[in-house]
This record gives C-alpha cells, structure tokens and sequence, in this order.
C-alpha cells in the first residue's frame, strides 16, 4: 500500500493542470464551446482516445491506468468537460479493434472518435433481455445483402444516433448462441422506426427501434458470421465497468450531506434527526468501502493480478448505493422528497427523485441483480450453474 | 369474537372495485396524469353515486353513515386502481364536522358533500409532518393568514378544513379562497394533486375540539393512507405473479426461478400481515371512546409506518420482477410505484411516525 | 369485525377463572406441584386434552376455538401452568385419532394424554433435512417384525423419552415418497442408542439417535405400510403451526421495552436512543400485525373461510420477529449483550443471546425460511414448482 | 498509486495461516473453549515465535518493528482461525508506549512484550463505548480506583494500559493487580476472554497523550477488530460455499439450488469491500501524521461498524446454508459465529460508532 504519488505522475498531473488553464475559456461554465473541436484538442493532447493507435485516430499512448486517473481527476478539478463518451467510442471502438476487419478499423474508429458518427446498441429485444442469446431480429441472405427484420428494445440514443451496431440471428438453424452476427447498420436505412420509449421517470431515456425489411450488406458484418455473441461479450464487459462509478456516488454522497446539512424541518436541520444520520453514516461506509475496492481493481489491472470477486461485485454493489442514497435524501425530505417537476418548493430539480426511478431501472438494466448474483456465485465463488431442467 | 370483514363490507368492497373498473381504468389514470387541466369530475361523480362521498357521514345528512373501517376498505379498492379521486378530504371533512362542527355547520355541509356537489380537503401537514419553507397558518378573529403546503384536494375543494399552528382547526368555505390562492405542487404521483394554500385575511369559521380533533383527523388519514398503500401493493404483487407467469427466458417463464419466486413470497409475507393491521387500526378508531384515543393512535401510527416500509419495499421488489418492463410506460406500473411513494412521505415518513407512536407510549419525550 | 365478548363466552371466561382461583396452591409459583395430578385435573375440568373422545381418555368437547383461547388468557392471568404438551400429545395422538387402528388409540391415546408417557420423533436424518422424503433409516422384514438400522437426528426429548414415533424405510425397491412407514418404538428397545447433540447455544436441545438391529413388531406401523409420508405430513402440519406464537412473542417484546426503559449506558436509559427506539417501534408494528393476523386466522378457522397466504407467513414471520427482537436486545445492551452464562453483569440470565442463538435454529429448522418461501410461492401464490433437473 | 498488499505482507499472512493450523486447529479451539484453566499458553508461544507478540514493536526493542497494516492482515488471520490468543493488547500496548511512554519506559516494557515474556491488555472500554454498572476508573496520586469492565486479555494480562474516566492513560505492572482484582467476564465468544479489573489504589504510572493517545488506541483496536471480523466473515462464507457444493439434498448439491447461490453471491458481495476498507483503514493510521487523525479515526470508525454489520449477515446467513448443521457444535461453525457477535460489540456496537463517525466530521454535536 502506497498511495503516495511518484515524481513521473506529479509532472503528468503538473502537465494536464497546465493544458486545462491554459484552455480555460473554452470550457466556461463547464461544457465546451465548440464540441467537436474540444474532443479533437483532447486527441491531440492525449487526454481523449489515449490508448487508441494513431493510425485509426487515436492518441496512441500505451496504457497507463495511473495516469488515465490523474486525467479523470484533473477534469473534475478543472470542471471541464471530459472527452465525448457513449456507446460509439465506449462499446463499438474496442469491439473493432478486437475482431474488426483493417477496412471497418479505418472507415470507422476515426471518425467515431472525433464525434462525426452517433452510435446506438441493439443488442436486447422485448423477448430478449436477461436471456439475451435468445435473440428473435432475424437478417435473410438476400445476394450479398441480408434483409433484417425484427425488433430493438433499450437503445438509449437511437432517436440521434448516425449507426447502430445489432446482434442479428442469421443463422437460424445453428444453436441459439451459434446463429447470431454483429452488423452495422446506417439509422437511415429504409425500414428503421425508431420510437421513444417513455419511462416511469416520466423521461424518454430509451428507445425502441422497428426493423422491417432493412437491407445491409453482408460485408457489414463484425467478427465473422455466426459469431456475434462471442464478438457482443466482449463489448458487453466493457458496458459493465462503466456502471457503479465509485466517484460519480461519492459526490452524489457529498451532495446529500450538503443538503442534509442546509434542510430544515420544524426550523431543525435534517442531519439533526439521529435516524436519518445514521442511515447517512451507514451509507458512507459503504460508498468508502466501495472506492477502496475500486483503487484496488486499478491496481490489480496495473499489475495484472486476479482479482474475482472484487470485479465482479462493483455493478450489484454500485447501482444499489446510489438507489439508496436517492431513498434517504427522499425520506430525509420528507414530504418535500415527493414533489417532482417543477415548483417553488422543488428541491434540486427533482433530482433525488430522479434518481431513485433512474437508478433502480440500472439495477434491472445491464444484467439484473439476480443476474448480477448468479455471477458472483457461479464465477466468483465457484458454485454449480443451475441444473437445465428436465422438460423445456 | 369476530375479526373479519362482513359481508356487507366485502360485497361493498367487490362492487367498488367494479365501478372502478369501468370509471376509472388505467388510461382514464393516463390522461389524468398526462393533463393536468383534467379534473377527473367523471370519476368522482360515478364514486358519489357509489356513494363514497358520504361514505362516513349520517345517513340523516345524506350519506351511507358507515365507519372508518369502510371507508379504508375504499381506500385500498382505490389504491388498488390507483384511482384519481380526492377521496381523504371526503372522510376527513365530515370526521371534523361531525366532531367539531356545529349542527348549523353540519347542515350546511354535509349534504352537499354527501351527493359529491363539492368536495373538501384537509390542511393539517405542518402540525403533522412539520413545517417546511416557513408555512404555517395563523388564525385571528375569523381570518386565517399563513401557507399550508401539500394539500391532497385542495386546488379544487370546496370546503377546506384548516389546522392553524396552535393545533386549533377551522372551516373556510371554497369560495373564500380563489384560484390565486390556490396553486398546484407538481408531485412524483400524478394520479392525486397537492395543493398549497396561501391565506390572506381568509374568513374562517372555528371548530370545536382542538388538538384532540386533529389527532382524531390525523389517526384517520393515516389509516386511509395506509389501506390505500396496502391496496396499491396487493396490486403490484398481483401484477408481478402475473407477469412471472407468464414471462420467459432461458426457455422457462421466469415465476419458476428460485429467486424471482422467493421475491414474490417476501413481498406477499411483508404485505400480508398489513392487512389485518389496517383492519385493527380503522376498528380502533371507530371504537375508541370519545377523549381516550390513545390506541386508536398508535394503531394508526403503526398501520402507517409498516404499509409505508413494506410499500417501498413491495414498489421496489414488483418494479425488479417485472425486468425492464417494469421500469416502462408501457405496462404503467409507475403509476402504482409513485402511489405508493407519495403514501410513504404524506402526513410524516415512517420514521416521523414511529417517533409519535413511541411518544404514545411515552418512549419517548 | 367485533372483538367483544358473547355472555355465553364471558361465562365460560368466569368459569375458568373460578376454576383456577380455586386451586392457586395447587400451582405456587407458576409451576404445579404434583404434575401428573394437575394434567388429570385439567382433562378433568376440560382445560386439556378438550377435543379428545372421552374413549381415549380425553375430556370429549366440541372444538371450540374461542374457548380454547379463553383457557390460554386466563391461563397466562393467573401464572397457571398449561396442560402437558409435547411431541406425544400434539403430534402423535392427533395422528393417531386420524389414522390409528382402534387397539392403538386405546392403547397409547390414554396415557399420553395423562402424561404417563413421553414421546419423541424420528423423522430427520443426517441426510434428510428439508429433504425428508429422502431418508435411509431402513426396516428389513424379519418373519412378523423388522429390523431397524440407521440414525435420526434432532429428536429433541429422546433422552427422556419412552416411547419414539419414526418414519423407516420399509419398502426399498418403492418410489422416494412410498416406501416409507410409520411406527411406534419402545426406546428401551436393545440396539437404540442416544447421544446428545449439542447446539451453539451451548445446550444440547435435540439428540441423536442411532439404531442397529432394532426389532419391532409390524404391528407397530400406524396407518398402513409405506404410507408413512402420508400419515407423517398430517402430523407436520401441527407441527408448523406452533411455532411463530404472536403472544409469545409480544410478551418478548414488553420484556424488551422494559429492559431498554431501566437499563442504561452512561446513566442514560437505553430507550433514549433514538436509532435503538426506532427499531424497537418498527418491530412493535411488525409484531402487532402478526398479532392481527392471528387473531384474524382464528376467525376463519371458526368460520372455515380459506385464508391461504396469512396462515402460511406464519412461520417464517414469527421466528424472524423472535430473532430479530434478540438482537435488538443485545445490540442496546451493547458490550453487556455479550456476556453469557453466568456473572453478575450478565442480564436476564443471558436469555436474548440464548433466544438470539436458538431462534435462528428455529428459522432454519421445522422447514427453513428457503423452503417456507417455495411453500408461499406455489401453495399460495400458485407459482410454478421448480422443474426437476434434466440430469440427476 | 499502490492500493495492494506487499508481496511479504502476502507471505507473511499465508505463512501465519499455516502457523496457525499447526498451533490452533480446531479442536484445539474447543479445549480453550472447554476449560477456563487453559490459557492457551502453547498457542500463544508458537505465535510469539512467529512474531506475532512483537508485531508493531520497533525492532531495536525486540520487535518486528511492523505497521498497523501488518497487525491487521495478522488479526484477519487470527480471526479466521477463531485462534485463542490475547494479540489486541500485543498491538495496543506498544502503540500506547511508544507514543505515550518514556525512553525508561518503553526500554522496560517492549522487549518483554516483544518476546511473549508477558501480554498485556488496554482497558478503554468505558471511555470507548460508554460506562455500563458505575464502571470507571480514577487516578489520583499515581493511585487508581475503580472498575474497568470487558478487559480483553485482562485475566492474564503482565502489563495493563488503562484508561480513566478523565480520558489519560495510566500504565500498571500486572504485579501490582492480583488475581483479587480480575475477573473473567464469561461472553458468548469462548475463544477469548474478558474481564473486569477492580483498582483499590493500585499503583500506576500516568503515560504522556490523553485523549490523543486513546483516540489512537481507539482506532487501532477499532481496525483490529474489523480485520479479525473480516477473517471470520471470509472464513464462514468459504465454509457455507464448501458445505454448499456438498451437501445434497432433492437429488442435487444444495449449492445448484438459485436461492443457496443467492445468499452465498450476496454474503461475498457484502464481505469483499471490507477487505479494500479495513486495509485503507490501517494505512491511514499508519500515515496520519502525529496529532491529525481526523481521517485515520473516520476511516477506522466506518471500517468498524461495516464489518460489523456484514459480520452479523454473514454469520446468519452462512449458518442457515448450513441447514441444522450449522446451529450444531459439531462443525464448530458456532465458534465463528460468536466471534463476530463479540466483534460487533467490543468497543461499541455499530450504532455508537457511526456516531463518532458522524461527530468527526461535524454533523453531529
């Protein structure tokens, strides 16, 4: 245990701070100003697309978990606006740089990357969710086409989204985790609906997306016909680590303690009430306990050690923290914790609420958390998979 | 020794059910909730024909002169619809009446709010749950000043029962306070409105009773919120059996896996209990000798406490049943996560309420 | 709803007052002097054995729901020691009314009832815990008798028991479920071994019991033989209902609201704490619906509604409420809930750690909390049965 | 940034294991359990040896000259293997000497401490977790009076660390305490043993610190507490798993049914951030600098009463895979089971803890 920092990263550190003043009118207020051109900055600094290769777009630095932090906690110190993020640069561009062809590499990683393309995911389907390999959205050889038709179901940026990439059945013989592909597909394709999908948070956070007769060449294939649930794993691995940011909960935490502090009932602060801090400093624990877990797996990616359970455990264990820490600011509120929308009386935007809905949806979504616990057991702890049951 | 409903209450309960069905299903709740310019007058007159408007008031003044009980047998029917109705301040008014009023105000208001021509609500928040951004009303010769905050009913009652800072209740016909003083807080659960109340020089008339008659409003309207949580969670569980009937993955429907069925009977052993708690609670209330309310009180107390812990719970447990799905528009689960949600926070959390009920018992000080 | 009493009850109310008003000396400090003397007494008078058939030695009344709970009020009023109970009396004599031949309940009914005999069960074994249908304990023909070999396990009065009741597996080659019977075994049979089983409580509540060679005649089976599931699933039934007793467990609670009111830390009363009183009041309402729903099950019983789910929660609430009330209690006392055994800070002779200890025992045996939720789920709310593994 | 353990820190703790299952298997557990006359003597010896009695002591005085974080691994270790041996004071002792003792002092005490000569034992409990029965402690005059109660290793102890009643430390030669003034406090855990001590003008040296210093004391033994927790947590989790996989019941290993995995995944999803805690916990005390602890006694805090809590669901919820084996005494699980239960207690339940952690902070007064 060391958690001092050595002379190389105090002159990295030293190095972004430097980048960050020196940009400071670029980001006034925290969003950049020119968006696109901020992200291209941030690849040519090497603070966006790091480890990405230079030939397909990127920055390409070794990787360097270390300094990719000092990156993450600079930004915030600077309230600037971090690199663009989403499906495209977070999912699809490790994808391609696994399995993608040198062709899909260079059409595509680039200008994903500088933010010209939007991407979408259509992995889940109303049947398929949970048990995502019994995926039903079936592509018909059609010449040197396939022809997709089926349905899409939580693809959140769908409605501005230039792409999608999709797991489509188009083997329909083969076993069910056999027939799949991972295909790419323009949203303006004849054929695509894409309808918002409206949430108990009263939001439109998802969408679903109609697929008739949709006509994509078979070159649009990623990873090999027949090999698209291998080719999604992969990916998916990398949707799972972005849930349950320690950092992003503990601010949330910072943020109730604030308002803890400063709320008063009957003229007396809520953070006065013995119950309400109690569930405050249970939380708190937990949120800590979680960080330290997380500078654990940092070093143990750094040094490649195993680490099971403690990777294994950060989804269940995240979405969970921020759903409660949303219910005790709600009930600290008391009857103010049930207003929402709009008011005098509203407090933080309704964001507690928000959150709360928002949050449990991201215990259901990514892998339940019965899901989330069968992993635990069976990869974690070693334990037998259910027996399939006798008759189907 | 009889602890059961009778069967006139479960006839009358069934029927409800029934008349809500047809008055006021889910995409009548949707338009409702979507338009906040709909007064949901429809439902409210088909349950005043039911006869729920007067559902506690005497049958010499028009109503149905039935108990507590009945109406928390309501409550939970319209919980169980989630039912867009200002049905509270129908209990709660004629309660303060009844107790506090005089005949000539009896007369004046009861029949009216019997045939379901107005309605009331009840303002008694800041004496019960505290008192938040400075509300609070004042009373000085027949004129109320101040706010009260989270009114259910309120933007458009027309009686308003009133609870000033010193404990002391009062009656203000609708008319004297006009739309400006009257304004919607857009809440989480779109299927009932709260209002806030604002008083200027607002003519009142005062009721008897006092501290007394509002622990009298307050044991009533916790037990009408929990009957309505209990409704509102027999229903999610009910719509997550369902679903896990029906729903497959990995070639099996869900309902057989050890772990959504074990979610199912958790939520059915937390809320099964509630229900025979709620029933004591209302009998308590209904029995309890004029001036010596102190079990009435703390069976209140506690029928709201538990449906309040276990309707989270519940909300929670259907949502995650129910996948995805279950965090959509689609199947409007929401509708009942949000009523219960509200329920929770109405009238004092349940930590705030378990604080009164170990003060009861002088546990507390 | 009416909970007030009929004359017809308050009379019998009076009577069993008048009964034991007149007999205080018989039972001085809450245990009776002549034990055998006061259970003939009470068969006597009809405050035991009230439902027996006078044939069978019992007192021979109707069933009486709401007399029967007269009795155990003005029992509990007084400080009057109940009638005996015991495996004997509560499951083997009611079995034996349903399902015994004629010479049986003559011969056993009787004397069970006046405490002449004591009995103990032998239905679990090492290997057939929630799995009972599974048990090995086999009974091989030998001429008009069998022969017992193998081992039981928590049968809780064997030390001092005369008599066992026990399920064997007389028919080998039968399905799970039908080969097993029901008997009757003298303990003082050669070949019967007991050892006591001690428990975390530091007590040895249940036994051992290991059998080799033991022979019995075949007419000890009661109810026919390899009908033994049948005839011992009546018998459990009663076996289920006595656990989670709402009255018990009130009184535990008025016990602990007395403990956190004199005890203190600091010099400040224990229920001056706000997070410790706050769950004091949650398990109070926790503990009050169970109540109602007690009282609740007992009017349907007279009525013979179906009340499905509030008769199967029983359980799994009831040992829970017990559990969760001894930690409450030792959580308040704080290091002082830590001691056991014997000195003189320990508290209420260290009854909450034994009940903290013993409780959780209970919510594991009888059916565990795992089990009682499956019996919910399908039983009552009709959900699907797990399907059986494809592969054994 | 290196948020790991040492490659000797690994050694050292997996060399302690083996160590420990050759000098405290099991059975040699019960017979300490069994009999209060055995001191468990050979245990502590073959500890000592290791070098365990000198873990924190500077080497120049005999010890390994170790930090808290490495005290820690050996606590988790020890709690692991329920091992019967005296080892707070071992730790606690050299900490209040070396921050609060003198040169003579310290050259008096630590090297006898350092080779097992003697144990010792701190008694703060009364300024820790509150007075319970009038105990605490007075110094006057180099003199101290009074009761001191739930002394870990206090039986034994050759040196004793009390604390009075005014928050200073006092430092007593075992000598000077005769078996008069110790009594064992009989506790659920048998595997080690508290007492009450009883002071009648017992002579005592005052050490330098006050209230400083039994913070310090505090927040050491607090993370030695949560690191034993955490051993014995990990260790029933690891045996529910094993009986899991081999226990069959309904014709398949009771670890295939979704239900037994359930608890198991949630036992390992609770038991695995502690590990991350309680070692950032023992690196904030070993890197506070002298007099700044805020954080070291926040982090401390929260390590104590988390491993407190998952120790309590872990120690149920590994009995109950267990089935009614687990409640026997013949696995012995009951042994770790009670570990925890006096864990959780030991120097302030979860409760009274967060609340320090709370006041630490500010926001509570």
């Amino acid at each position: 245990m060391d958690l001092t920092e050595t002379p190389e990263m105090a002159a990295f550190r030293a190095e972004v701070r430097g980048f960050l003043a020196a940009r400071r009118d670029d980001f006034a207020g925290g969003a950049a100003k020119d968006v696109l051109g901020w992200q291209r900055a941030l690849i040519a600094a090497g603070y966006a697309a790091r480890t990405i290769p230079k030939a397909y777009g990127g920055y390409g630095a070794e990787p360097d978990i270390l300094k990719s932090r000092i990156i993450a906690e600079e930004f915030i110190a600077a309230g600037a606006p971090r690199g663009m993020s989403g499906q495209g640069i977070s999912m699809l561009v490790p994808t391609l740089l696994e399995v993608g062809s040198e062709e899909q590499k260079i059409r595509w990683i680039g200008p994903t990357l500088r933010g010209e393309i939007i991407w979408c995911q259509g992995y889940s389907e109303p049947g398929a969710g949970s048990d995502l390999a019994n995926l039903q959205t079936k592509a018909v050889e059609d010449g040197d086409d396939f022809l997709i038709s089926g349905s899409k179901i939580w693809t959140s940026t769908a409605h501005a989204a230039q792409m999608m990439f999709c797991l489509v059945r188009t083997e329909p013989r083969a076993a069910k985790h056999e027939g799949i592909s991972y295909v790419i597909i323009p949203m303006d394709t004849p054929g695509i609906e894409v309808r918002p999908l409206k949430t108990m948070t009263g939001g439109s956070e998802f969408n679903e997306v109609f697929f008739t007769d949709v006509r994509v060449p078979q070159s649009a294939v990623v990873g090999g016909r027949g090999r698209g649930w291998f080719v999604a794993n992969t990916t998916l691995k990398h949707e799972r680590g972005m849930l349950g940011d320690p950092n992003a909960t503990e601010a949330r935490l910072n943020a109730l303690i604030e308002l803890m502090k400063t709320e008063t009932v009957d003229g007396e602060a809520l953070i006065a009430n013995p119950i309400f801090r109690d569930r405050l400093m249970q939380l708190q624990g937990r949120i800590l306990a979680m960080k330290f877990n997380g500078l654990r797996l940092i070093t143990a990616q750094l040094t490649q050690e195993p680490v099971g359970i403690a990777a294994l455990i950060v989804k269940l264990q995240g979405c969970e923290l921020n759903h409660q820490l949303a219910a005790l600011a709600i009930d600290a509120l008391g009857e103010l914790g049930i207003l929402y929308s709009d008011g005098p009386h509203l407090r933080a935007q309704g964001r507690w609420q928000w959150n709360y809905m928002f949050d449990l949806g991201l215990i259901i979504g990514g892998g339940t958390a019965q899901i989330q616990k069968n992993i635990i057991s069976e990869r974690g702890l070693g334990m037998p998979r259910e027996p399939k049951p006798a008759v189907a | 020794m009889d602890f059961a409903l009778t069967q006139d209450q479960r006839m009358m309960q069934e029927s409800l059910v029934r008349t809500l069905a047809d008055a006021s299903p889910l995409d009548r709740v949707r338009r409702f909730a979507d338009d906040r310019g709909d007064t949901g007058a429809d439902v409210w007159r088909a349950l005043a024909e039911f006869g729920l408007a007067g559902v506690v008031i005497p049958e010499e003044h028009g109503g149905l002169g039935l108990t507590l009980l009945d109406a928390a047998l309501a409550s939970e029917a319209l919980g169980a619809a989630v039912a867009p109705v200002p049905f509270m301040g129908a209990v709660l008014a004629p309660i303060a009446l009844m107790r506090g009023g005089s005949a000539a105000q009896q007369a004046q208001w009861l029949p009216k709010l019997a045939r379901g021509e107005i309605t009331a609500a009840v303002a008694i928040s800041e004496s019960v749950a505290g008192a938040r951004d400075g509300a609070g009303v004042t009373a000085t010769n027949g004129k109320l000043n101040g706010k009260a905050l989270f009114v259910p009913g309120g933007v458009a009652a027309g009686l308003l029962i009133v609870a000033d800072t010193a404990g002391e209740l009062h009656l203000t016909p609708g008319e004297a306070l006009d739309s400006s003083g009257r304004t919607l807080m857009p809440g989480i659960d779109e299927t009932r409105r709260l209002a806030e109340l604002t008083f200027d020089d607002t003519p009142a008339e005062p009721l008897c009773g006092g501290p007394e008659l509002l622990a009298a409003l307050r044991d009533a309207a916790w037990v009408l919120i929990a009957a309505d949580s209990l409704g509102a969670g027999q229903a999610m569980l009910e719509k997550a059996v369902a679903y896990a009937k029906e729903r497959r993955q990995f070639d099996r429907v869900i309902g057989s896996f050890q772990a959504v069925k074990h979610m199912c009977a958790e939520m059915a052993a937390e809320l099964e209990p509630c229900r025979s708690l709620v029933w004591y609670a209302a009998y308590a209330f209904d029995n309890a000798p004029p001036g010596v309310s102190g079990e009435a009180s703390l069976m209140a107390a506690h029928a709201k406490a538990l449906t309040s812990e276990v309707g989270r719970f519940v909300a929670r447990t259907a949502t995650e049943v129910h996948g995805g799905m279950g965090i959509t528009d689609l199947l409007g689960l929401h509708f009942w996560f949000k009523r219960l949600g509200l329920n929770r926070q109405l009238l004092g959390g349940p930590e705030r309420v378990r604080e009164i009920a170990a003060r009861l018992q002088g546990l507390s000080v």
